[in-house]
């Protein structure tokens, strides 16, 4: 079943670090039309800047908007990375080696582009540093701490800081081989990010154990970073809003659209870098399994967000919810959400022949993130359109081609990013590859040959 | 200087650990070679070695200090402001622990890094034998001994037919192997 | 200590609409033109809302009046993470201008709308600009405002009043809007002091039971109280707007 | 984590270094072990379900049905079966998925308690007739004809029919053992259930399938039952409770439970049953993991309940703050929380205690005693509300119910029905051998215990 090959030392180096010194036309085509989209988005961020928030379709009641819907669409995003190099490392599965640097370098991204939405999306976000970088004493007044909106920063620095953290430690022995192979710039930057290392057997120990401890301790901020983003909205009143679920359903809404992200770029990769030899079949087949069983987790809670939002039979909640499940456009977005969500991935999922074949796995992924997408926007603006009985101030939402051309942009942004991080830096962690093999074994039962891996405990 | 620097580059791990058996048998303790490699092998694949290491100290410490920063941070802010918000009492204790959470996390991440970084004494930026090929795929082994029993380490790092053997003053050259 | 409230007579009310005219030539609130009414951008600290009832051709047109309740515990303020709002001893929900940063999210958590946000920079005809209130600051673009009962005027009686050595007199401030209902059907004043207008009117209007108030379920306690209609039809009218 | 988490620290456990002949022995000695001591327990524990039963007949079953509060102790004891008996089983599916070779041994332990499920399926049925109908009142039912009653016992028929079929598929290697090397008395029995068992290629290959898909099938019945159990017996009987999370909670609380009678299952036979070595360090240290997980989550889910009431502050979660948590039942609040989520934090935290047999064992008798508490916390407040409460929609708790105070016969009751579950298994366990000799076995090729140059280290084969 397992196609394993064994690579030389030199080979796995050489091919691993194709994409820092090659650049195929393919990812050319990728900085310049990503590079464009780039252009765009920072124009309508600038434009929007200067005219203020009125070019946005944002007004009352539709005081958030696309920007918000974004805002959590991407901090979803971002949790499968950590997440799954996390638990990975925890449990010892030896897929995790090819996925973890790639994952976790998406974690962070697509996190400081979650970042940027509630910042620009202000009224004054000149004044915002104030709200994020509080404690300047001359102004005489500290945020207030019983506001969401302050829990956030607080959640998502500690979330952004520890994931580059530990990106960084895990990059470590990279650094160092980069340094001994390359010349010039590239040479004394790696130099310096090496710190010296040598690779005596206490750093490998450090390093080793680094991997479980940060692990360990980044998976409860994880955990705590998208309940916080969810309570956002769930403190507030406002119908289907103040659900008690919110937290949880958030969290494992966000690794669904998280882990089918991963599989994406692992795909991606693979077809970019030609990492054929790394990004096998068997790991695609692997993050598979993983995914039915959170897309079904995800199910449930969606299924207990809407049943419970029934339950008390509010003429309000009543209200809105026959609002989003029925009335344009919202019936479509539901229906989004379920068969893109569930629907069609998860049976197709079931099939190992369909988890092993990578254009499958691809488009799946893609379409789970539209389906999470509509979730976002399916889950926040209809309170806000139908607040209440208010239906003197009842709205519709449109948003403006700013708004749009921004959420566009979030996409190339990320994906810029990602292709100049693995223009600099190997996008698969090239020791614990080594470590793979190093560690790779075979066990003689009867006639079978079993591949089987060392462990230390 | 007091201790001389002796490397022995390996191609494969068995002539490694080969290495490492014969400088047992010179004599050599464990404390006086280290093992450089570009991967981490089982711990005492090269035999026993001190594993001592204070690195789950750590992240208890900037716990500690992440706790009590948020509980700073967040029982200042309130205590200092009075202001009274929706009908919240001027102390509110859930929200003071979210972020004494959060700072309690951040504060062992960054700890447990610092703690990495040190316990495997990093960055580096004294002066020791190393050599590229290392990373390549060969194994180290680096003797730090008295200058006197310098001979002893080289004539130990030969018997498992090194690629080649560096000393602080250039290579040794490799020698066929005596067995 | 005063506990500022109002009363609003919905029996008396006759949509004129004379207090959101008074409201916005005393705040400073910028002139909406039509656009913005379309934008839904437009602000008016107190508004009024109509809605009719009854099919064509005995159509009732019902008019109520809607400034900030007060909330006792206002859901827009725990939410606001740089104190820009805030409740004061006097019991008012108060708007910090130059401490808003715009998150908007009081806003979201208001659920009367009465949190209005200057989505464009206020523009005033020249004609105008000499008719602003100086006792009131002009607000910039990107902030929140809303109604907080004419809380300079109230300041001004009780400056006056320390300067002439004596407590603040029984109805002696009143809001704008207040004193341009031609019906008196809004009035202002202290909840605590038996002697208010507000109070006494209250008093009876209990007796009468006539007395709700907007989104009373939430549990939020506001500061205005309406009266019900007293002809025999207003028992839908709440319903309309509650 | 790795402490200090490498083979050649510590001693490795034997168990993978056996014969498969001695993993049959011991099977065996287990089987022919008959002791009197086991006998006498499972008479005590009859005679305890026995006095159980009777207290079920003199007083709830006296005082009717329409007198819910009175069946107040009957309900936590079902409750507490299903979230400690029926979640045992479903970790052992997880484990089984995970598909590491350690949780061999430990399956056994925790599948076997599906044989009680028959015992909680009886108390629902009797409990059923004390619900109002769901047409007046609010219910996750909403409304529908003969909820809650028929399709409420369907599920249950559904979950005890699963977790059967469950329990006897995954022991039927072990049966064919005890058919063909048990005693007489045993005999019977064990060839009637394995009838058909002569482990042909062809078998093996069907029950390595079908073993785990019976198994997640018991989990997704398992959860939908909860939701269902969580809504009817507390949320719809406590009026303005209006919560999405706390049918997780209850479910994800109840794999707390599952992991914990598993350890203290683990422990007994470790200490009286001669499984020191199959049970060992491996498999307490990983299982006292997944504890400390499910601690965590236990605050984790309480925590987006609370915090969600104490922001929005409307007059009817501040009722419900108040009965649950603040006022009428505070002190076993305060219980629960230390004993389901603090204790077991501080003490699980440490490396060393987790690695150890008696940290999670001490840790795993906390939280099932914690999470008694809990269920007799949440089922007392929720029965404490007579029908006229509920009647016509009510959307807020008028006043608060004083605490409900059990009895003498209260106690009886709730001793008794898990003594009835003790008996069901300790006469299960009689048909069955421990260490599940098919499992283990399996393992033996798959997982070595192998020098590597001068380390000693695991080797682990992944089949596919």
């Amino acid at each position: 079943m397992q196609e394993r090959h064994r690579l030389g030392e030199e080979e796995i180096t050489r091919e691993l670090f194709r994409p820092l010194v090659t650049t195929t036309p393919m990812m050319w085509v990728g900085f310049i039309g990503l590079g464009a989209v780039l252009a765009i988005f920072v124009f309508a961020i600038s434009w929007m800047f200067y005219w203020g928030l009125g070019v946005t379709g944002l007004h009352r009641p539709n005081m958030w908007g696309f920007m918000i819907v974004n805002f959590v669409f991407w901090i979803g995003i971002s949790h499968a990375g950590v997440m799954i190099s996390a638990i990975l490392r925890l449990t010892q599965a030896e897929w995790r080696r090819p996925v973890t640097r790639a994952a976790e370098v998406m974690t962070i991204f697509s996190l400081m582009t979650a970042m940027l939405h509630p910042v620009i999306h202000t009224g004054r976000p000149w004044r915002t540093l104030y709200w994020v970088f509080p404690y300047d004493f001359w102004r005489n007044l500290w945020p207030d701490i019983r506001g969401p909106l302050v829990w956030d920063p607080s959640a998502i620095l500690t979330y952004l800081t520890g994931s580059t953290l530990f990106l960084y430690t895990t990059m470590i022995p990279d650094m160092a081989l980069a340094r001994d192979r390359s010349t010039g710039w590239r040479r004394t930057l790696y130099t310096i990010l090496a710190l010296g290392w040598r690779g005596n057997e206490r750093q490998w120990k450090m390093q080793t154990i680094a991997g479980f401890l940060l692990s360990g301790l980044i998976l409860p901020v994880f955990v705590s970073v998208h309940s916080i983003v969810s309570w956002d909205f769930a403190v507030s009143l406002v119908p289907t809003w103040h659900a008690t679920v919110f937290a949880p359903y958030f969290v494992i809404g966000a690794i669904h659209s998280g882990v089918s992200a991963v599989v994406t770029l692992m795909a991606l990769m693979r077809w970019l870098f030609r990492f054929e030899n790394y990004i096998r079949l068997e790991h695609f087949d692997a993050i598979g399994r993983l995914l039915i069983a959170v897309g079904t987790g995800w199910l449930w809670f969606f299924l207990l967000d809407i049943f419970f939002a029934i339950y008390p039979q509010e003429a309000r909640e009543l209200e809105i919810m026959q609002f989003r499940l029925f009335e344009w456009p919202f019936n479509v977005f539901t229906a989004l959400i379920f068969i893109f969500g569930y629907f069609i991935p998860v049976p197709i999922w079931v099939f190992q022949r369909f988890r092993r074949n990578v254009k499958i796995m691809f488009w799946t992924s893609i379409l789970v993130n539209v389906g999470m997408w509509a979730e976002r926007y399916w889950l926040i603006k209809p309170g806000l359109m139908r607040k209440y009985e208010w239906t003197f101030d009842w709205a519709w939402y449109r948003p403006s081609i700013v708004e749009m051309s921004i959420v566009l942009g979030s996409f190339a942004l990320v994906g810029f990013l990602l292709l100049v991080f693995s223009k600099i830096f190997p996008p698969i962690s090239v020791w614990e590859e080594k470590e793979g093999q190093h560690f790779a074994q075979q066990l003689q039962v009867g006639k079978r040959v079993v591949n089987a891996i060392v462990r230390e405990f | 200087m007091a201790i001389r620097e002796v490397l022995g580059l390996y191609r494969d791990l068995d002539s490694a650990v080969a290495a490492a058996d014969a400088l047992r048998e010179a004599g050599f303790s464990r404390s006086e070679f280290e093992v450089l490699s570009n991967a981490p092998y089982p711990e005492g694949t090269f035999g026993e070695e001190s594993g001592i290491h204070r690195l789950f100290v750590f992240p208890l410490i900037g716990a500690a200090c992440g706790f009590a920063a948020g509980l700073l941070i967040t029982g200042g802010t309130q205590l200092s402001y009075p202001l009274l918000t929706g009908g919240k009492p001027l102390l509110s204790i859930p929200p003071m622990i979210i972020i004494m959470y959060e700072g309690t996390m951040l504060g062992a991440l960054i700890f447990t890094v610092l703690g990495v970084l040190f316990e495997s004494r990093l960055p580096w930026i004294g002066r020791a034998l190393y050599d590229p090929r290392i990373t390549e795929g060969y194994i180290g082994i680096l003797v730090r001994t008295a200058p006197e029993r310098e001979a002893k380490a080289i004539d130990a790092l030969r018997k498992a037919n090194p690629e080649d053997i560096l000393t602080e003053n250039g290579t040794v050259g490799q020698q066929p192997a005596r067995s | 200590m005063p506990r500022w409230g109002m009363v609003i007579d919905l029996d008396r009310c006759i949509g004129c609409g004379a207090c959101v005219v008074a409201c916005q030539a005393e705040n400073n609130v910028p002139i909406n033109t039509e656009d913005t009414y379309h934008q839904r951008r437009a602000i008016a600290w107190i508004r009024l809302e109509r809605y009719w009832e009854g099919e064509y051709p005995n159509v009732k047109a019902r008019y109520i009046p809607v400034p900030c309740m007060q909330c006792t515990y206002a859901p827009c303020e725990p939410v606001c993470p740089v104190y820009a709002t805030y409740h004061t001893t006097e019991g008012i929900n108060m708007q910090v201008y130059n401490r808003c940063i715009g998150t908007r999210y009081c806003a979201v958590n208001c659920h009367w709308h009465v949190r209005f946000f200057n989505f464009w920079e206020p523009k005033w005809p020249d004609s105008l600009k000499n008719q602003l209130n100086p006792d009131v600051t002009v607000r910039s673009r990107g902030v929140m405002e809303k109604c907080n009962f004419c809380v300079h005027r109230i300041v001004k009686a009780q400056h006056k009043a320390k300067v002439e050595g004596r407590a603040l007199r029984t109805d002696e401030v009143q809001t704008a809007c207040a004193q341009a209902c031609p019906t008196n059907a809004i009035v202002f004043g202290d909840l605590d002091d038996h002697n208010s207008t507000v109070s006494k009117l209250l008093a009876q209007a209990e007796r009468e039971g006539r007395v709700y108030r907007l989104l009373e379920d939430l549990g939020t306690d506001p500061k205005v109280y309406y009266l019900k209609k007293i002809d025999l039809e207003a028992a839908a009218e709440p319903a309309a707007a509650h | 984590m790795a402490t200090h988490g490498h083979a050649h620290g510590h001693e490795l456990q034997r168990t993978w270094e056996l014969a498969p002949a001695d993993v049959l022995n011991a099977g065996l000695r287990w089987v022919r072990s008959i002791g009197t001591g086991r006998r006498t327990l499972v008479l005590v524990c009859a005679g305890l379900f026995a006095l159980g039963v009777l207290a079920i007949l003199a007083f709830p079953l006296r005082q009717g049905f329409a007198e819910r509060q009175a069946w107040t102790y009957v309900a936590v004891a079902f409750l507490y079966l299903m979230s400690t008996a029926a979640a045992a089983p479903a970790l052992s599916t997880a484990l089984r998925v995970a598909r590491s070779h350690w949780r061999r041994p430990v399956n056994r332990a925790s599948e076997i308690w599906a044989v009680t499920l028959i015992i909680p399926f009886l108390l629902y049925l009797i409990l059923l007739p004390t619900f109002p109908g769901t047409e007046d009142r609010l219910s996750i039912w909403f409304g529908w004809p003969l909820s809650p009653w028929l399709w409420g016992a369907i599920l249950l028929l559904a979950l005890t029919g699963a977790g059967y079929l469950f329990a006897w598929f995954s022991s039927l290697p072990d049966l064919a053992i005890v058919r063909d090397h048990g005693s007489p008395a045993q005999r019977r029995l064990a060839a009637w259930l394995s009838r058909g068992w002569i482990g042909s290629h062809r078998q093996w290959r069907f029950y390595e399938k079908v073993v785990n898909n019976i198994g997640v099938l018991y989990v997704l019945i398992y959860v939908p039952v909860m939701t269902v159990l969580a809504s009817d017996f507390i949320i719809a009987l406590i009026p303005g409770y209006f919560t999405a999370v706390f049918p997780a909670y209850f479910t994800i609380t109840s794999f707390q439970a599952g992991i914990a009678l598993t350890i203290v299952t683990m422990a007994v036979l470790r200490r009286w049953g001669g499984q020191a070595e199959y049970l060992g360090r491996e498999q307490f240290w990983a299982l006292g993991k997944m504890l400390l997980a499910f601690s965590l989550l236990w605050f984790y889910f309480w925590w987006s309940e609370f915090i969600i009431f104490w922001y929005g502050r409307m007059p009817h979660e501040i009722q419900v703050l108040k009965l649950l948590m603040a006022e009428t039942y505070r002190w076993p609040f305060i219980l629960s929380f230390a004993m389901n989520f603090a204790l077991p934090l501080l003490i699980l935290m440490w490396n060393p205690i987790r690695r150890s047999i008696t940290g999670p064992t001490v840790v795993a008798v906390i939280v099932l005693v914690g999470n008694l508490i809990d269920r007799i916390r949440l089922t007392s407040a929720a029965f404490s509300q007579p029908d006229a409460a509920l009647l016509g929609h009510a959307h807020k708790l008028k006043e608060l119910p004083a605490a409900y105070v059990p009895g003498i016969a209260d106690m009886v009751i709730l001793v008794g029905m898990v003594a009835g579950a003790l008996t069901l298994v300790l006469w299960a366990a009689r048909y069955l051998t421990f260490p599940s000799v098919a499992e283990v076995v399996g393992g033996l090729w798959l997982r070595a215990h192998k020098p590597f140059k001068h380390a000693r280290v695991i080797v682990i084969g992944k089949t596919e």
